[in-house]
């Protein structure tokens, strides 16, 4: 009954072949055919979501699946609905049409626009495949798909050679999770014989050391596509891409994917203690770090990125607390908080980039430190950010307190059911609040607040630009309050069972539980300093540095952990050696084969046939050039020479004998 | 339909015939250009069908024989040296019917390719219509003898190639591959002469139809070694394959095109045919050691490529990378009894056909219209030839194994094989680890190769660059639309191979 | 009695010498020499297998005949080789194996 | 008994040193005169092994008549003084 959700998929796909055929001839480059696309996959998400959410009767569970053909042999491939698909289609349609109207204003003068369009599109597709699909196999189909288009968006502009770079770190990283997701889906195919989701999930792997073993190398796929720690290095660099690029792939869906593999592969890291407790410490951990690094950053779109990596390592610490929670038979409301935020968060950072892109639009340059003041410049965009910042530190009503709310109390009731280390996660998490509502306050101050430092000449970005911001500021507003008004987030995604709850009951829970102030307190705290800081200015920003303790980490902070140089070094001293040794191995030993056989040759050539001598002397010289000087002493010993015969004569008798003696004495 | 007319012979008689015809073209005459590429187009029809028989029997239905619970179809019988038992026998299966296709549209594609060979073109164009017969001719001879005659044939061709129409050092490189393949040569002459001998008969139908023809024990180890190295050195496989970067760097792109498109596929065909389909049953040892070879070759292979600087070494170095898919497919399927490494490993004979064909057009061109291949003087060149570029990226893109193209399909289903084998005989299947590294090295070389030499601010004394032309630009396409149409869609060909080596393993 | 044993011991180690000789000198002459050496050696071994053979008294006169034949033919064997040398030495002035690459 | 053996070993390490030195001698007519030695011996030993016969033709036709041979081969074919 779901069949037309295949045009979600193939729509892009189509636009995609359509725009490289024919893209240069249309206007815009081939903006029409992509914004058809992406309105067409919009519509049918709609349709598609609403139609699923009906038949389950709010919360009900729904999974079919459609569209089924064999890839190979027994492989089949299919498009697999139900709720979290239906949401995440619609969830990345939606987007993935605001940004590409969006960037019908920012990419207007770009000259290689049919590429930009034609790769907008595949990725679009890419991400679609992925959410739908059915096996774990075509999973990763899309998600390489999505990589490549990551890869080749990252370095739209090639010639600046920090994008090349920027690009080919991002798709190495990134394969090296891919690599071991892949041997993960193997794994699960050698012991389940199959890689749909849907029977993987329902019957779970053997127990055994692969019990393990297969969740942790999903995880690592998830943490190199999600920029999660210590595959996060990626993710800053990846910034010099068009903000739209950003916005899109690096903030808002791809680097989700990540979040829904964990999602989609929930009942097996639920089985596995291990797996559950690792995911749950990559994921706070890299909230806490990544927000870290945030604090120093001043290029507007590499905070943004600190941010993301840090809110998404909030999404995996819920689904690692809820997994664990899972298995000792609680209900899954990490899984449905983290989803949640998922959601959340793809409103309000594709909201905070794009404003930032605007920014960007409008001064032409990265750095906050000679913006200020752009407040009374361009009002829309920063009152948008201001959304955007206010959902991204947790103020209520905006988007991000409920669902990071949510994530934080899960972990702290996995803290009192198991112990000190998950209480210390949620107190982790709880600082990186406080750190989250710091730093974004301190890019809104410095952005808008205050006077232009710069020689720059702002002007509020067009209309086909201002309208997404509008929009999405809306949903960074209400999409936290939809799901609390239609009685939580839990009716339209969850695991396992359903939750039933009513708008009232939730508010209560969430208002009259402790956490909920102490983490509202840490925000407030945050923007209070920021504040303070940036805007009053009453205390310089100087007196983080003042000690030498401070001034040392900020130097630490800048250098990002020098995790970035130590990779770097790895790579180019650990990888490059060994390439270079083996280089110098085919050079010069293997060679050293080619030596024996080119006087084999040369010993048959000259032994041969004198008439054919002139002919073999091309051969020898080429030969010769290879043979160095040990082979001209070995050539006068065997040319017609009756002792070196003789020598060779008696070694043959020998061998001979040798032989003859063995098999007399009865035994090879 | 049936269709009873004889294929196979066709093809053959044909390419030999035109090789011959061309010669009586006047030198330099413009004509004769036109007549080998139209020539070709005959024996590539009839590949297409030799294939649509193989890959969809209900659209095309060929004669068919049945050998050791294998068919051969488009059969073909008749005397030559009755005495010796030596006969004119054709036939192709799943594992040798994809290959005599891609041999033809190689040789069409490469002379397209070639429209710009200036240099004794007649002769050019006669040798590649001569390494299509013999070529096709060692993919469908069903005669010991035979296949051994073509075999040494297809020598003849290759080496006039690089020692002619060469780069510098061709005299030292055609040499070498001479050498290196008459020495692999000999070896499988021995294993031929064996199979005579313990069998009494030159027919391959013949051989398979008796069975174990060969007594298990030492003899058949020491016979599944010889012939491993024998067609271990054309495939090639670590340490053996030291002639093949210096072939491919001094060949033409035509040459280069076939070597690495067909010619390895030799190798390959030949281990499939005669070690595994001819010879079962010899010592766990001997597969493990195969299976050994190819996870070497495999990660070797990428770690060379890692530090070369002339693009078309690398991609050389890259076949030698790729081809150790093929033997670590072979080993963990006997090992481990998975169909899936033996049909991922005929699929990557297939796949790295056209893959590597693109490669070498693509590192030919930047030869021909920008005057230098190494990586290091290429700086930021997309922004001049972007066509270039584009292909290119593909190409990387195909061969580092994105899924969605062809080069992913192989390479997975190995993998999984080698899981699935590697479980069942060494107890733990995440020795996989090892050849999976190769992933990430691949990718390393590709993208660094894309990223120093395509992209990056533009040299300003860069000298004259040209872009591809119309007739670079076509066979480049032709080869994508299969790379991607086969990534996408891989059950046409899979499946049928797939069904062909049930019977094998 | 001499053990058979100590004989081809014997035998072997002359062989080994005549053959060192054969390959190490480049002399012509000395070379013959050591083919005198090598043949010696083998016609110890006839006379030895001869004296030990079925009769331990009288032994078996076959081997002894061989022997004989033998060394007459390494007499005739000594003129002609020294005879090809003397002849070669007249058109050559040296009879240095070394040299001597002619038939190759 | 005992007396053969004594015999035997002491002819065998005459015969041994006496080829090594036609082998490794610098110059030709030592050559020569170490093979008659060197032959010589060898009839030696064939009396011990009780083949007189061959001992005595040994005697007459190898050390008598193949080093006067070779003396004069020597002899003709020598070129300066330089062996």
């Amino acid at each position: 009954m779901f069949e037309y959700a295949l045009l979600i998929v193939a729509a892009p796909l189509v636009a995609f072949l359509l725009i490289i055929i024919f893209g240069r001839w249309t206007r815009q480059g081939g903006a029409a055919i992509a914004i058809a696309a992406l309105g067409t996959s919009f519509i049918v998400s709609v349709i598609l979501f609403a139609q699923v959410l009906g038949l389950g009767a709010l919360g009900a569970p729904v999974s079919e699946e459609v569209f089924k053909y064999n890839w190979i042999g027994p492989i089949e491939f299919g498009l697999l609905i139900d709720n979290v698909s239906a949401l995440m289609m619609v969830l990345v349609s939606f987007l993935c049409l605001i940004i590409g109207i969006y960037s019908l204003g920012y990419m207007a003068e770009d000259k290689s626009k049919t590429r930009y369009y034609a790769e907008f599109v595949l990725f679009t597709a890419g991400m679609l495949g992925t959410v739908s699909a059915n096996n774990f196999l075509q999973f990763l189909i899309f998600w390489e798909t999505m990589g490549l288009c990551s890869y080749l968006l990252i370095g739209f502009w090639y010639e600046k050679s920090e994008a090349a770079s920027a690009a080919k770190k991002a798709f190495m990283v990134t394969r090296v999770g891919d690599m071991l997701l892949l041997i993960g889906i193997m794994a699960i195919f050698a012991s389940l014989g199959t890689f749909n989701i849907v029977e993987i999930q329902a019957r779970g792997i053997p127990a055994g050391a692969l019990m393990h073993v297969i969740p942790l190398l999903l995880f690592a796929g998830a943490v190199g596509k999600s920029a999660q720690f210590p595959l996060h290095i990626w993710l800053p660099d990846a910034m010099e891409g068009p903000t739209t690029v950003s916005a899109l792939i690096h903030a808002a869906t791809m680097v989700k994917a990540g979040v829904f593999l964990v999602a989609r592969s929930f009942p097996l890291v639920a089985a596995s203690d291990i797996a559950s407790i690792t995911v749950i410490c990559i994921g706070g951990f890299t909230a806490i770090f990544a927000a870290s690094m945030a604090l120093v950053a001043f290029d507007i779109k590499r905070v943004l990125a600190y941010s993301t990596i840090s809110q998404i390592g909030y999404m995996i610490l819920g689904l690692g607390a809820a997994a664990l929670l899972f298995e000792a038979g609680h209900a899954s409301h990490g899984f449905t908080a983290s989803m949640y935020h998922l959601m959340n968060h793809a409103f309000f950072k594709a909201l905070l980039f794009l404003a930032a892109g605007s920014v960007i639009h409008a001064v032409g340059t990265n750095d906050m430190r000679v913006m200020g003041g752009l407040h009374s410049k361009m009002k829309i965009t920063s009152i948008a950010m201001l959304f955007g910042a206010l959902a991204l530190s947790g103020i209520p009503p905006f988007s991000g307190f409920w669902s990071k709310d949510a994530i934080l109390h899960e972990v702290f009731v996995a803290g009192e059911m198991y112990g000190a280390i998950f209480t210390f996660i949620w107190v982790a998490g709880v600082i990186t609040a406080f750190l989250t509502a710091f730093y974004a306050f301190r890019l809104w101050f410095m952005t808008f607040a205050g006077k232009t430092r710069g020689d720059i000449h702002p002007h509020e970005s067009p209309r086909v630009m201002t309208y997404p911001l509008i929009a999405l500021a809306v949903f960074a507003l209400i999409s936290g309050m939809l799901a609390v008004v239609i009685g939580g987030f839990g009716h339209l995604v969850t695991f396992g069972g359903t939750v039933h709850e009513g708008t009232m009951e939730l508010l209560t829970e969430i208002f009259t539980s402790p956490l909920t102030y102490i983490t509202l307190f840490a925000a407030v705290a945050g923007i209070g300093l920021a504040y303070i800081v940036y805007c009053k200015q009453r205390v310089s920003s100087e007196i983080f540095v003042s000690t030498s303790v401070g001034r040392g980490m900020q130097k630490l902070l800048q250098n990002r952990y020098y995790l970035d140089a130590a990779y770097r070094g790895f790579a180019l001293h650990v990888g490059m050696g060994i390439a270079r040794a083996a280089d110098w191995f085919d050079r010069n030993v293997i060679d050293g084969v080619v030596n024996g056989s080119a006087k084999l040759g040369l010993l048959v050539a000259r032994g041969s046939d004198a008439v054919d001598r002139k002919g073999v002397d091309g051969a020898v010289d080429g030969i010769a050039y290879v043979v160095t000087g040990s082979s001209n002493r070995a050539r006068a010993r065997q040319t017609g020479q009756i002792q070196a015969y003789i020598a060779a004569m008696v070694m043959g008798m020998f061998v001979v004998a040798l032989i003859m003696l063995i098999y007399l004495s009865g035994g090879w | 339909m049936l269709i009873d007319f004889p294929i196979i012979s066709s093809i053959l008689i044909v390419s030999l015939l035109g090789t011959l015809l061309i010669y009586l073209f006047p030198a330099g005459d413009r004509g004769t250009k036109w007549f080998a590429v139209l020539l070709s187009l005959v024996p590539l029809a009839l590949s297409t069908v030799l294939l649509l028989g193989i890959v969809a029997p209900g659209s095309v239905e060929l004669t068919s024989i049945s050998a050791g619970g294998q068919e051969f179809l488009a059969y073909e019988k008749a005397e030559w040296i009755p005495q010796a038992g030596i006969s004119f026998e054709f036939g192709v299966d799943q594992l040798s019917g994809p290959l005599v296709f891609l041999t033809s549209l190689l040789t069409t594609l490469g002379m397209i390719f070639s429209w710009g060979e200036k240099h004794r073109t007649k002769e050019f164009f006669a040798m590649l219509l001569f390494m299509q017969a013999t070529v096709a001719g060692v993919f469908v001879s069903l005669d010991l003898f035979l296949f051994f005659v073509f075999w040494e044939g297809g020598l003849l061709p290759m080496y006039f190639l690089i020692a002619v129409w060469g780069g510098p050092k061709k005299k030292y490189a055609s040499m070498k591959f001479f050498l290196f393949t008459q020495a692999a040569s000999l070896l499988v002459l021995l294993g031929i002469l064996v199979f005579y001998w313990m069998s009494g008969t030159f027919s391959i139908v013949e051989i398979l139809n008796q069975g174990q023809v060969i007594p298990l024990g030492l003899y058949t180890d020491l016979l599944f070694f010889a012939l491993l190295l024998g067609f271990g050195t054309k495939l090639p496989m670590v340490p053996l394959h030291t002639w093949l970067p210096d072939a491919h760097v001094e060949a033409p792109t035509a040459g280069s095109v076939l070597l690495a498109g067909v010619l390895l596929k030799m190798g390959g065909y030949g281990l499939i045919r005669f070690n595994v389909q001819m010879l079962p049953g010899v010592s766990d040892g001997l597969y493990v050691l195969v299976a050994v070879i190819g996870i070497v070759s495999i990660v070797y292979g990428a770690f060379v490529c890692l530090a070369q600087d002339d693009l078309k070494r690398l991609v050389a170095f890259s076949s030698v990378s790729h081809m150790g898919f093929v033997t670590l497919g072979i080993g963990a399927a006997m090992l481990g009894g998975s169909k899936l490494a033996m049909a991922g490993a005929v699929f990557q004979l297939f796949a790295h056909g056209l893959i590597s064909a693109a490669l070498f057009m693509i590192a030919g061109a930047l030869g021909h219209n920008v005057g230098t291949r190494l990586i290091s003087k290429l700086h930021g060149a997309a922004k001049r030839i972007p066509n270039t570029a584009g292909f290119m990226m593909v190409a990387f893109m195909a061969s580092l194994g994105l899924p969605g193209l062809v080069g992913f399909v192989a390479e997975f289903t190995v993998f999984l094989g080698v899981y699935e084998g590697f479980e069942a005989f060494f107890g733990s299947g995440l020795w996989v680890l090892i050849p999976a590294v190769a992933i990430v090295i691949t990718a390393g070389y590709y993208l660094f190769a894309m990223q120093r030499a395509m992209f990056g601010p533009e040299e300003e004394d860069a000298g004259e660059m040209k872009d591809l032309h119309s007739f670079e630009i076509l066979p480049l396409a032709v080869l994508m639309f299969f790379i991607a149409l086969l990534g996408i869609l891989p059950y046409l060909l899979f499946d049928p191979i797939l069904g062909w080596v049930g019977g094998l393993v | 009695m001499i053990p058979l044993e100590y004989e081809l011991a014997l035998a072997g180690i002359l062989f080994g010498i005549g053959i060192f000789g054969i390959i190490y000198r480049k002399n012509a002459i000395i070379v013959l020499m050591s083919v005198e050496i090598i043949l010696n050696a083998a016609i110890m071994n006839l006379v030895a297998f001869s004296s030990y053979a079925i009769n331990p008294i009288t032994g078996d006169p076959g081997g002894q005949v061989f022997a004989v034949l033998a060394i007459a033919i390494a007499a005739g064997e000594v003129c002609i080789g020294l005879g090809i040398y003397i002849v070669y030495f007249r058109s050559r002035k040296d009879i240095n194996l070394e040299e001597a690459t002619r038939l190759r | 008994m005992e007396w053969d053996l004594v015999w035997f070993l002491a002819l065998a390490i005459i015969e041994i040193v006496g080829s090594v030195a036609v082998v490794l001698s610098r110059k030709l007519v030592h050559s020569a005169f170490w093979l008659a030695v060197t032959l010589i011996t060898m009839s030696g030993i064939y009396i011990l092994l009780k083949s007189e016969f061959v001992a005595l033709i040994q005697l007459l036709v190898y050390a008598g008549a193949v080093p006067i041979l070779f003396l004069f081969g020597i002899v003709l074919t020598r070129r300066g003084e330089e062996e």
